[in-house]
């Protein structure tokens, strides 16, 4: 049996590859058409449905971290502990100070919230393939909105985030609030500009400000040289963090943990200067709810970072055990690296100083990104010319109909 | 007609805004009240095909330009003002009069404006608002559109040249 | 015409913007640089200098009558002769900035970086083709100037002149800029779309144009009206030239409005074909212009302001210029005129403010017209060359302002506006008054109780530009020949629209 | 489609409650913010237009009206800012320093 198993191997892979290709009507229903629906629904439910999770994992990883055992009351190895913080949060007094501008402060964590869900709008989950009648293959991104502005997009979300920050700090009428709103506007609008040369250098690169372009692009061998074994097409070597030299990532990384105002860049609400900065007159389900809403900003930007530097829904690898798993689990399991990234880091730096924040934003990571963008476009030509190979941007029309991406 | 009614509503709250940014005494309402008006106008574009300028009116006016405006009245502190009654209602007068007549003129001259013997395709129009046919447009060498963007690049380093130097504190 | 070919025949701007760059990369890099007072200053007037011997060596070559960058800008003997113009301006501002700053203390490189790229923007202005290129390059020179005027952080009166500057000016865009969204949609003819350039407008338009385009017309007008301080948009003009920094007031009332002028000029050329829809209207403005000008100067006492209100009244003047465009035969004298005159006001009118900026290095605080009274004891050769600028700006002879007025008065006899060419003479009249009040006040009152004191500062810089603007206007008085060869050239503009 | 014309009447209120705007503020940020209303109301018409010709023409004056803006916006901010610090006020009629 286990003979005949080895020497069905490869029909076998193929049979359950094709498992993963879906025709492209089912009793009628074009299943393309409904895609996005599906992502939508599984974005939302997934983002909502970790939230109260990501609390409890942040507390455990710290806790490991600093060799404590972290939550362990409520169930087992505190498991508990988040149903239980969400029922506390509703049902907390919901206090309303007085002399604030009452609609702007009812308003703000709302925008804090819709804002970074609307960031879910256009993150591609995976690439599923169609068959169509005729026999052909063709692949549609599981994403909830396609649209050829995908980055941009993002970027518009992410900057649209200080809203929320910003009016609560000012409707409040307090001065913590206040300097905690200002302090979080000037940081957003300093890292954004290196957020925005770092991930250029990516859509340099890609040819595309598509999400989906872009993941499609680092499915490519490693550097695009010819001749490597074909289980590095696509893989970890080929995507963009390694491609585009390092530095845009590490760019992205520190200016992501900025945009989202966490450790060591929490400054906007550094409890010990600011109390708790623009959410310091935020009680019980409003609290909740800013507080989820920045999970939530954490999730779409590393969303983000997982697609355009880590290589989307592709597996590290592109051979038999890693093949398998479908994309959007390796999608998520990058994602969940990049929160488990924002823990570490909380876990061990301590906060900068303000002034510090702002000369590493300007003078460092700003000049270095504009470096960068310069050096890579020139690297791009002169690899275009070497191997003689069009701009990347082409490779996304080359279908690649590997099942399960 | 859906795409009538769509334009109807985006107005109604576009010209809403406009005016709440117009007639409200306190500069953060004030400022909420245009970016309200911005993201219409994204909205509009991305209507009409112009997915990255809409992209960029977002980033740019509402995520850029307006948090600097918010930033400066916090800075200041220029709050709710007190009630004041300089404001000349002779002069308001003649503003809003002003402004009529301007209004009657700018309307003749859009209200039965037709473009000439043009009827373009939705799908040819939604490959021109792409950042592709833009960047082939903005940089094509044949065009005059290459000239002004290095103008433009000289009057953003005078910009930042001037933010710098007007609020630098040591003279 | 590739882009490289294009690049080459606007070099004068290119030497201008990269010294701009070079004068802030010393400023912020080089320690040596940074400790001398003036190096910034010196390296910049080389610049300009070296960018003026390009623009002069090519004068006179014929080859240069072409449209750069497919048509975005019009590099031809009209845009040479402004930019010789905006060059030498600006070149004196330089030299006048060089004792200014260095007397108030507030020797910055970015100072002479900014005059530089406003002169880039200046210069643009004559030359745009395109209106959108107009609206860049007029933002450019604007937003310059706009930081310039607010250079003195520590004057009260220079921030506010800045705060209104900003805001009137952003004003002005925006109406320049939605007038030119008008006349993109105007000048749409059937299957063709709509276009902002010079050159293919004139093609496009009808004798009786869509109610669109002269919509967008007038609002692009009023735009330019705005920056060139025509009356009734003139409002900011007297605020912000007082409250400015006395050499950035100089290049700012000479600068402004060469370029404005030119871009004016070069776009009603463009549209002489519909002279009768706007010609009535901006010989109102013309009238209004001088008249509101001139009544008003009468009536200051600031030396300052009655400065501004004469460059309103001279905006009239050259006004008559645009105006005589209309009429096909007098056009090569309406831009000869228009040129000379321009010319003319920019040196008079820099000798003037930089005399102003010499006395205040003496310690002459010059604010008010008592200020100087009996000056001619106490700097004689000051007060003899301003003599010399107030009589060439109220147009005596022997000086260049009779010359351009005699021109402009001729051009508008030419083309039969003959109620502009009598409210040209009839307000000449008035200005002689207040021009010459201010030399009586000089020669024959008597001097207050402030004593000399001379500061440390050598005002080299000063002297020098009103020696060299006093120099020329006697001269170019005289001979007015002297420059035919650039005006003559720039009359080519009419075969090369 | 909805008509151009439209777009052009939308964007001519816009303009003029821009206008107006102007005219009537006292608060010089809030006048800069009617100027900035005026200029997208600019934008507008050159996108409405563009989009019916069917080329991306408008986009470029857009593109370039986008960056005078933000270029004006840094400069501007920068000369209340600096006007704020030396008078604490920034009141368009309590700048009245400048008069003959």
């Amino acid at each position: 049996m286990l003979t005949g198993l080895v020497a069905h191997w490869d029909k076998l892979r193929d049979g359950i590859y094709h498992l993963f290709i879906f025709p492209e009507y089912w009793h009628g229903i074009r299943l393309p058409a409904l895609v996005p629906y599906v992502a939508l629904a599984g974005i939302f439910a997934f983002t909502l449905g970790i939230l109260p999770m990501l609390i409890w994992i942040e507390r455990v990883v710290i806790g490991l971290m600093q060799d404590r055992t972290g939550p362990n009351r409520l169930g087992p190895r505190g498991l508990l502990q988040p149903p239980a913080d969400v029922l506390k949060l509703f049902f907390k007094e919901d206090i309303q100070p007085g002399s604030i501008d009452v609609r702007l402060y009812y308003l703000a964590p709302f925008i804090s919230m819709l804002v970074a869900l609307s960031a879910g709008a256009v993150i591609p989950l995976q690439a599923v393939t169609f068959r169509n009648p005729h026999g052909g293959l063709f692949t549609v991104p599981v994403t909830p909105g396609n649209v050829n502005i995908g980055l941009l997009f993002m970027l518009a979300a992410s900057s649209l985030g200080v809203y929320g920050i910003i009016l609560a700090g000012w409707s409040s009428n307090n001065k913590y609030s206040l300097l905690g709103g200002l302090r979080a506007s000037a940081q957003i609008i300093s890292y954004e500009l290196a957020m925005g040369l770092s991930l250029l250098c990516v859509v340099l690169l890609a040819g595309s400000v598509q999400l989906d372009h872009i993941v499609n692009a680092q499915n490519t061998l490693p550097f695009g040289i010819h001749g490597l074994p074909a289980f590095l097409k696509g893989s970890i070597f080929s995507w963009y963090w390694l491609q585009s030299l390092l530095v845009p990532v590490v760019i992205y990384t520190i200016a992501m943990i900025a945009e989202t105002n966490r450790a060591p860049f929490d400054l906007p609400e550094a409890e010990s200067e600011l109390v708790a900065g623009f959410h310091t007159e935020y009680t019980s389900m409003k609290f909740a709810t800013f507080f989820a809403g920045e999970y939530v900003n954490m999730l779409m930007i590393c969303g983000l970072n997982a697609s355009v530097f880590w290589g989307g829904w592709l597996p590290p690898f592109n051979c038999f055990p890693f093949t398998f798993i479908p994309g959007f689990v390796w999608y998520i399991l990058k994602v969940m690296m990049g929160i488990f990234f924002y823990t570490w880091l909380r876990a061990t730096l301590p906060r900068l100083r303000y002034d510090a924040l702002m000369n590493l934003g300007w003078k460092r990571m700003l000049p270095l990104a504009l470096v960068w963008l310069f050096l890579l476009a020139g690297y791009s030509l002169a690899r275009t010319a070497v191997t003689q190979h069009a701009a990347p941007a082409t490779v996304m029309t080359a279908a690649h109909v590997a099942p399960g991406r | 007609m859906p795409a009538i009614i769509l334009f109807w509503i985006l107005a109604i709250v576009c010209v809403g805004a406009a005016l709440t940014m117009v007639t409200t005494a306190n500069p953060v309402r004030s400022a909420l009240a245009l970016v309200v008006c911005f993201l219409t106008l994204a909205v509009y574009y991305v209507t009409l095909s112009a997915q990255f300028i809409g992209a960029v009116q977002v980033v740019v006016y509402a995520g850029a330009v307006m948090v600097l405006f918010l930033f400066v009245i916090m800075l200041l502190n220029l709050g709710a003002p007190a009630a004041r009654t300089s404001e000349g209602s002779g002069q308001r007068t003649a503003a809003v009069a002003l402004g009529a007549v301007l209004l009657l003129v700018l309307f003749v001259s859009g209200m039965f404006f037709e473009v000439p013997g043009r009827a373009v395709s939705a799908a040819s129009a939604q490959a021109q608002g792409t950042v592709k046919a833009v960047g082939l447009t903005l940089y094509n060498p044949h065009l005059p559109w290459l000239f002004p963007f290095e103008a433009t690049s000289l009057l953003l380093l005078v910009a930042v040249v001037g933010a710098i130097v007007m609020t630098r504190r040591q003279v | 015409m590739t882009n490289l070919q294009s690049l080459n025949a606007i070099l004068p701007v290119v030497i201008i913007a990269i010294t701009g760059m070079v004068v802030l990369l010393g400023e912020s890099c080089l320690a040596f640089w940074r400790r001398s007072t003036s190096a910034s200053g010196i390296v910049s007037f080389v610049g300009i200098l070296i960018a003026g011997m390009v623009a002069l060596f090519r004068l006179d070559q014929p080859m240069l009558h072409f449209k750069a960058f497919n048509g975005a800008l019009a590099v031809g003997p009209f845009t040479q002769a402004c930019t010789l113009i905006l060059l030498l301006v600006s070149g004196l501002s330089v030299l006048v900035a060089l004792t200014y700053l260095d007397n108030r203390g507030l020797n910055q490189g970015e100072y002479y970086a900014l005059l530089l790229f406003a002169t880039c923007g200046a210069i643009l202005m004559c030359a745009a083709n395109d209106l959108i290129v107009l609206f860049v390059s007029v933002e450019l020179l604007s937003v310059a100037l706009y930081i310039l005027t607010g250079f003195a952080k520590t004057d009260k009166k220079g921030q506010e002149a800045a705060l209104k500057y900003f805001l009137l000016g952003s004003f002005a865009a925006g109406f320049l800029l939605y007038g030119i969204a008008l006349v993109f949609g105007g000048t749409s003819i059937s299957g063709l779309i709509g276009t902002t350039n010079l050159t293919l407008m004139t093609a496009r338009i009808p004798d009786t144009p869509s109610f669109m385009f002269m919509a967008g017309l007038a609002l692009v007008l009023v735009g330019i009206g705005f920056k060139a301080a025509l009356a009734p948009f003139h409002m900011w003009a007297p605020d912000v030239y007082q409250g400015a920094p006395t050499s950035v007031t100089g290049f700012m009332a000479t600068a402004v409005k060469i370029g404005a002028f030119a871009a004016l000029l070069r776009l009603i050329s463009h549209l002489t074909g519909i002279a009768h829809f706007w010609l009535p209207a901006l010989e109102v403005i013309a009238v209004l212009t001088m008249v509101v000008g001139n009544l008003m100067a009468v009536t200051q006492t600031n030396v300052k302001r009655m400065l501004a209100y004469s460059s309103v009244a001279h905006a009239g003047y050259l006004l008559i210029a645009v105006c005589a465009c209309a009429s096909t035969s007098a056009r090569p004298e309406a831009l000869q005129a228009g040129l000379f005159y321009l010319l003319a006001y920019g040196l008079m009118t820099m000798g003037a403010f930089s005399v102003l900026v010499y006395l205040s290095s003496r310690n002459h605080d010059c604010e008010t017209v008592q200020d100087i009274a009996g000056l001619v004891k106490k700097e004689p050769l000051a007060a003899y060359l301003m003599a010399v600028f107030m009589l060439s700006l109220g147009g005596i002879p022997p000086t260049m302002g009779f010359v351009g007025k005699w021109l402009l008065f001729s051009a508008a006899m030419q083309a039969h506006l003959v109620a502009l060419a009598v409210t040209l003479a009839v307000v000449s009249m008035v200005a002689v008054f207040y021009y010459l009040r201010i030399i009586w006040t000089m020669c024959f009152q008597d001097a207050g109780s402030d004593t000399l004191v001379s500061t440390s500062v050598a005002p080299t810089g000063a002297q020098v530009t009103i020696v060299v603007a006093a120099a020329m206007s006697l001269i170019l008085g005289v001979l007015p020949a002297i420059v035919h060869p650039m005006l003559s050239a720039a009359q080519t503009l009419v075969q090369h629209l | 489609m909805v008509p151009v014309s439209y777009y052009l009447s939308l964007s001519a209120v816009l303009f003029t409650i821009g206008v107006v705007g102007v005219l009537v503020k006292r608060n010089p940020i809030q006048v800069f913010m009617c100027i900035e209303l005026m200029l997208n109301a600019a934008n507008l018409t050159f996108i409405a237009l563009g989009r019916f010709y069917g080329t991306a023409t408008g986009e470029m004056y857009v593109i370039f009206a986008l960056a005078v803006a933000a270029a004006e916006v840094s400069v501007g901010l920068g000369i209340i800012v600096t006007i704020f610090r030396s008078r604490q006020s920034i009141d368009l009629d309590e700048a009245a320093l400048l008069k003959s």
